[in-house]
């Protein structure tokens, strides 16, 4: 039984992915969306935690789509995968609830 | 297309335009359509109920949402449910509801119904997912 | 009987979003599921006493609050870490302790996946 | 009342009970009058032009923004403007607009006129002081 | 010439107080409003921040009709008076011109 | 002619504030006024280049700012530390560095004192 998270602020801006993260447990899995995208920058205040949740087997996802739209293709922390809106809809039916941070 | 599908409902917070919440939802809602699943309900709450507005007028080279969100519903069988409470408080009224409050217009776009807020907890109920879109 | 878990994460008269994660919670209390609540981050605001928004021509969000068991809601959740970092303690609560568990972050995320629903707000 | 009255205009950009801004706008609207400035423009741009919906109902006992911002306007002169581009796009018109775009109704309240985004900068160009409300 | 900033977020969630304070200079105002009034705790992530904005020159209030509604009377730090609306109004004309942070 | 600063501070896509903001500038670029921009915060993500929002069914944030000059918009800022907290460099931008001017937050403060007014957004 795990938990898909989605997060749609940047965290340069917001406390929302830090307060994600800290809930974070292995077998879940993280999807930035939106604004959250910004999470998966190098540069995110949050980089090094997100690393460490990705270490101890959250699976961390960005949508492509979103990525794109900001410029940020290329710019991607190795640990975020990009997931299209299909693999959003996978990712929400493979893990049993869905917690929106926003 | 999947091996198992599943039964999902929506529930939409942020307003077209202001937030990409309702875009997000949209393009989330055709995915799971596409790869098999079924849509059971979108419920549209607080600011979310302004997708439902059939005054708008989105500019001209930008999808209308509103009439996006109705073909979906026609062509799925999706039941689109605005939250009445968050509708009156946002100016948002079928003809019933114009009429009650002695409002001089009515502006529910069709293909939307206007329900209680029970509908959310109903759907988290009967549905197999709910995925919320905030603002 | 479905789990189902309201997470109310956002402080109180600032936006609407409180208010109608409580209004939500209330109307669900008819549907005779296994309702819980858990506030965290700026939602713990909600819970501070001596609230008056009376000024604001805004209704006192924390008034309801103690009324909750009434409307079915099993278990009420406040975590932990969000109370400690705004230095908040059980009597600046407007719940008796014994309506309310802290929980860890730990057991929030346990909590998550005890449900067969979670309502984000 | 004080000394050196000065012209002031506010810019509204959070919608009435989704945000305070519009709250927190009409009060100081009505402490900049008490105290003997003048109120000039009011100008809602963003989610701040709901405020200018006529279909509104809010709950019983709490204050309509809608009615206070056009009682406010009509004591004290003071125009109360919506940004037409922001207006379209959410679904706010009035009876010129929705007969232009073939939309079945209008929603306008009374008191307020809808205008281009040019009415804003005239407001900080011609008032002391320009104060925004953000959501 | 000085400036009267506005903050409406809460700092516990936001950013918007930390980059106000970094851009406060001596003679500025600043009047936290809404969940802006958040900042006023002894244990906002910004109070050491705020304290030495104030030092060196920076007067500090808080909107106490949004102090009241979140029950914070009598919790607020040293440094944040409070003010009514029609203080807000005489800020506002003291000061040049208002920056809104939110 | 007054002197008139439309600060941007947020993001652009996951809300419609970046881009009413720029709308608005566009708007005031006829009333003869002298016109400045700054980024500032999240906002300096407008500025960075290869941008493509086409699959979100918005419009390109960007490609309006290299034209700004021609909107008689005198002086376009960028906050030097908002760059520096999310490594952007000047290459990353769309704006060409002869555009603009990267300033400090001493900077920002004394720029936001020489105005008349200040459109926050």
């Amino acid at each position: 039984m795990s938990t898909l998270h989605t997060v749609n602020k940047s965290p340069f801006s917001h406390s929302t992915l830090a307060s994600c993260l800290s809930i974070c447990q292995p077998g879940d899995a993280l999807l930035l969306i939106e604004d959250g995208v910004y999470g998966a920058l190098a540069s995110s205040p949050q980089a090094e935690q997100l690393r460490a949740v990705h270490a101890k087997g959250v699976r961390v996802y960005a949508l492509e789509p979103d990525i794109e739209a900001r410029g940020l293709v290329g710019r991607r922390l190795d640990e975020v995968e990009l997931s299209d809106y299909a693999g959003f809809v996978r990712l929400s039916s493979e893990l049993r609830c869905v917690q929106s941070w926003y | 297309m999947v091996s198992r599908p599943l039964v999902f409902s929506l529930a939409v917070y942020g307003a077209p335009f202001s937030a990409q919440a309702s875009q997000t939802a949209y393009a989330f809602a055709k995915a799971l359509i596409d790869v098999g699943h079924r849509l059971e309900r979108v419920f549209f709450y607080q600011d979310g109920i302004h997708a439902a507005n059939v005054l708008a007028v989105p500019p001209q080279d930008e999808e209308n949402l509103t009439e996006a969100w109705h073909s979906l519903a026609r062509e799925h069988q999706v039941e689109l449910v605005v939250c009445i409470a968050a509708a009156l408080r946002r100016g948002l009224l079928n003809g019933e509801e114009a009429q009650r409050y002695g409002k001089p217009a009515s502006n529910l776009a069709p293909g939307f119904e206007i329900a209680g807020l029970g509908q959310l907890l109903e759907a988290a109920v009967t549905s197999d997912r709910l995925i919320t879109f905030g603002a | 009987m479905k789990n189902l878990l309201f997470v109310s994460r956002h402080a109180p008269y600032g936006t609407g979003i409180a208010r109608e994660a409580l209004d939500a919670l209330l109307g669900a209390s008819a549907y005779g599921q296994n309702l819980s609540l858990l506030f965290m981050d700026d939602g713990v605001f909600q819970l501070l006493n001596a609230q008056n928004p009376s000024k604001l021509n805004q209704k006192n969000l924390s008034a309801n609050l103690p009324a909750l068991p009434l409307y079915d809601v099993e278990n009420i959740f406040v975590h932990s870490e969000s109370l400690r970092a705004r230095a908040l303690h059980a009597d600046d609560l407007v719940l008796e302790p014994k309506l309310f568990k802290v929980i860890s972050s730990q057991e929030v995320a346990e909590l998550m996946n005890q449900q067969d629903q979670l309502l984000s707000f």
